[in-house]
């Protein structure tokens, strides 16, 4: 079970995924000149991803749980398929330890990074102890406290606001937010009733409060030996309930300084775990504070990958392959150039009007917007039925331009283009979004999208 | 064939309160995949435009070279009269418990419901492929040692009135 | 009639064209931020371009002379839709210098150069003197020459091959190819009975004869002050009885020193008459010589200006719009840089087996390509009706990668993906063009496809 | 209306035959326009899915804002049982030969085929307005100085007899 045992091999990729991810990795095969072959759900035997490659393999019923997470049938379509590769895709098992060993075991090489870093990153207190290995900063907090004397101690070094939290439970009982010390003894005292009324544990400790944060993230891609290159961040802080809606390359209206340290943070993360794939490293950037800490590292392709490809000219799922393959990274950090800016709005089927109820169905009519500067991924086509099973993700409306505010016109002309018809999508919603003077002037942060007025038709 | 919705839910509800292991039923516009045990779940899925198991006729060919290897096989079951078996999962299908025995069942065997009809391995863990009713082998589909896809017809039979 | 009378305005413009242009514009205009009022034929009164413009005004019957060639119908329905600046797209009027003067008289700004360089440009003659004035280099030719004798003398300069051609007449007769000097009797002696027979004129001359060319052309733009930028070369050899089908940027596999003089030569040709808009001058390569010569400007957006776009990142109908407004140009030439490689493919509503014969109709299912690297600018959509009236382009689809080959590959990955029902098209066609050995290894040149066996299924 | 191929050529013949200057035949699946004079020209075209002059019933809005001006226009004529005259092209619509005259036509006023209406005016040029059949003017549809698009309706006559 060595890893080092044989030169890995990518020939023939097994896709073991679905949607427009599916179809995405069929492309980049094709790009690098490997055979693609795609492991399906009966739900999705004749989607576009299966029809594009060279060859679809059933794996199971449409329910994820006996199809796309199953790793034995994920292998064993790898095997039924002549493939030596597997790409996971993102979700379902793109993160799982389990079918990396199951590669090494059976002979295959998993396109993503390996099962060491996978466990490393999966479980969240190691993942932070290699953060602060490598010296990246960390969401500063304390341990339990024992009054609010302590507490006051501890809040006048983290500075003001802090969030006391109860150090058992959750779902927001007995935390409260202080924003000076003279608040402090009464806070402190709820807080110890709710969480004894509520955890029966009168624990409590402090967190430092983000009042507004951005989510900006960074792309990296290592080749294992510790050289690791980033490829810029990205902003994603317009979420939903804390899904990603609007992401965008380079993260804007970031002071010069701080934009390097996130960066320089990522790369010296990945490159002190030898990573050996393309992944992001997620930190929050507290907006008022001008300081950001370290979030969580995905190891694997992200969703909201294409603004970088369209700000960097590079295809980051071919040179996931190539990496996969034992290829050397093909440039030098200064190789890398980052240029004009790019947006990505997420259409999902989800009807804004009844809760983003999922809505699935027949899509009767579909004409994604095209020309200039716009890009479109998506697995879907006139006739497509999307299946009910899944992610409500159909389509990734991507505009680059030379700089933020004609991506952004660029995006708005795109999405008014974009026809959908038989189902209800977010089309019109997220077009709404770009059009927010907030997110003009990049005054949004990851609760902004929550705490604003619905819009009104 | 055409099911109201509620004729669909009243179906659904009956094959639940039985003790059937497995139902599937397939229609050119959905399936529905019933199983107990390890992988529970009840489906109700659409069934993709090239299907590939329509009762009624055999599939169209998909549009583009790369069709599912299902889409191309034998002819469809139920015109002939006959109950098919599929593979529970992808996996290697052997027809026998090891190698050298007697196979689980031959043409002309006599089957009854909940007999071992040959085995599935994916990964060294082999589950069995089970009859769903009775009847007598009248075609066996795939070889011993073929791969094959889940939902994959391995076995017709005639079913016994 | 002075162009300089006033201050050029572009707030809103008409969109005086149809098809993929009418759409490619209006998008422009909304780059830019400008509005957009679209032209049109009652054919095309529902078009995707009307329906994505402001306004669409309906200025004639579907007849092109009776619609889009009309000037005053043109100049007409910019007044009645408001605006300041009429964008002619290409073909119709985008090279009438009739409707450019039509623009300074009703004060317009006409969206492309002044009609003094659409007259110069407009007639061969003038086009090659100003070429030779640039110190461009022109096809080698004579004069009339008076027998064989003078004949010979002049061959032994120009170089063999060379083809003798009547002074007056056309249509290949008294045409030959001459490739030594011992052959030129009696060819000299034929041509003349022929060209007596044919034209009732004996006069003869001779040009170099270039058995092999190569169609290279160079993006230019200029402020009008003399300030002159590229933006690379394309490659436009692939074509069908003068059509081009397939185009590349930049021109692959030209020795450097060439490709320098090809770009210089156009730059000077267009700063020498203080060019004012986006244009591009095509050029004539000889390979086996190794040299080459003018052979137009083309003084208008060409329809293969997209691959340009994705190797520069450059919008060149944005920036035409600019320049038309009188913004100075926006880059150093050091500024543009020229990466990776762009190939397009145009796909025709033409049936391959019924000798190209257009096929106009109802398309009934429309997929095209997406993704990363891919590009396709079309105005159609599944329902919509390809009228006969008019060209039958309906897609390019493009495709960007960092090397030729990466981009053939996608390329053709994306034509595999193209779906268009209801309506024969070339896009089998045009992807196995792509697969041919001398594409790959750029054999190929301006007659190439034409004596190429006719593919089979 | 259902016409077929042949039915289409024997038309555009008779009436290309006849001395009639311009005819207009818009159905829901194509439009024929034939016109005598400048702009001679026999269009065969099809029709746009949200016309502008569907004959059967008022256009449908356009499925997005920028829908053409025609298409927001008055009820068809046609169900009225009025003969329509359309603008023969863009520009400026005049009601009379010069300002402060008598215009052509008025409400009540009886038409003559071949009279003129109208004029149509684009860059300094004056295209006169013909009708095209007789009858009395029952609706003027646009106003002295008003732009017309080309094909939009000016004037609507009662037909006589």
């Amino acid at each position: 079970m060595s890893s080092t045992a044989a030169p890995p091999r990518v020939s023939r990729v097994l896709i073991a995924n679905r949607g427009e991810i599916a179809l995405r990795v069929v492309r980049a095969c094709r790009t690098v000149g490997v055979g693609a072959v795609v492991a399906t759900s009966t739900a999705d035997l004749d989607s576009l991803a299966a029809r594009s490659a060279d060859r679809a393999l059933c794996i199971g019923p449409p329910s994820a749980a006996a199809s796309y997470l199953k790793v034995a049938a994920v292998v064993t379509a790898a095997q039924m398929g002549g493939c030596d590769a597997i790409h996971p895709g993102y979700g379902f098992l793109a993160e799982s330890p389990e079918l990396a060993d199951a590669c090494v075991e059976e002979g295959l090489t998993f396109v993503g990074p390996s099962a060491r870093l996978l466990r490393l990153f999966g479980s969240k207190v190691s993942a932070r102890e290699a953060a602060r290995a490598a010296g990246v900063p960390l969401s500063a907090g304390t341990e339990e406290l024992a009054d609010a004397q302590a507490a006051r101690a501890a809040a006048d070094e983290l500075g003001y606001p802090v969030l006391i939290k109860p150090v058992r439970g959750g779902g927001g009982k007995g935390m409260r937010v202080v924003s000076a010390a003279e608040e402090m003894e009464a806070a402190f005292a709820l807080a110890r009733q709710e969480a004894i009324a509520a955890f029966g544990d009168s624990a409590l400790y402090l967190e430092r409060w983000v009042a507004r944060a951005r989510h900006v993230e960074v792309q990296v891609a290592g080749d294992g030996t510790g050289t690791v290159l980033h490829f810029g961040d990205r902003d994603c802080s317009v979420q939903r309930r804390q899904q990603k809606l609007v992401e965008e390359a380079p993260a804007p209206a970031l002071p010069a300084a701080l934009q390097d340290a996130i960066r320089e943070s990522a790369v010296a993360l990945c490159s002190s775990v030898r990573y050996n794939s393309v992944g992001t490293v997620e930190f929050l950037v507290d907006v008022d504070r001008g300081d950001y800490f370290f979030l969580e590292v995905n190891p694997r392709i992200q969703v909201e990958h294409g603004v970088t490809e369209l700000v960097t000219g590079i295809d980051l799922v071919a040179l996931q392959l190539r990496l996969a393959a034992g290829e050397p990274l093909p440039w030098t950090q200064d190789e890398v150039r980052i240029e004009g800016a790019a947006i990505e709005c997420r259409v999902n089927a989800e009807d804004p009007d009844l809760g983003f109820r999922p809505s699935p169905g027949r899509i009767t009519g579909w004409h994604p917007p095209t020309g200039a500067g716009v890009r479109v991924d998506s697995h879907c086509e006139q006739g497509y039925l999307v299946p009910p099973f899944y992610d409500s993700l159909i389509a990734k409306v991507m505009a680059v331009a030379a700089d933020r505010e004609a991506a952004i016109t660029r995006l708005e002309g795109a999405l008014a283009e974009f026809r959908c018809e038989g189902i209800a999508t977010t089309t019109t919603l997220v077009g709404r979004i770009l059009a927010e003077p907030d997110f003009h002037a990049v005054r949004h942060h990851t609760k902004w999208l929550d705490t604003l007025p619905q819009p009104k038709e | 064939m055409h099911l109201a919705e509620k004729d669909l839910a009243a179906l659904i509800r009956a094959v639940q309160d039985s003790d059937v292991t497995r139902f599937d039923l397939v229609t050119p516009d959905f399936e529905i995949h019933i199983a107990r045990g390890d992988d529970a779940d009840t489906d109700v899925a659409p069934l993709p435009q090239s299907s590939t198991a329509s009762p009624e006729a055999p599939a169209a060919p998909a549009p583009v070279a790369a069709a599912p290897a299902l889409a191309a096989a034998v002819p469809a079951a139920a015109a002939e009269g006959l109950v098919e078996i599929t593979a529970p999962m992808i996996g290697i299908f052997y027809t026998a418990p090891e190698p050298g025995a007697d196979p689980f069942v031959a043409l002309g065997s006599t089957v009854e419901a909940g007999m071992t009809v040959g085995l599935v391995e994916a990964m060294k863990l082999f589950t069995a492929v089970e009859a769903g009713a009775g009847g007598i082998v009248e075609q066996m589909l795939v070889s011993n040692g073929d791969y094959v896809e889940f939902g994959q017809p391995l076995v017709r039979l005639r079913p016994t009135a």
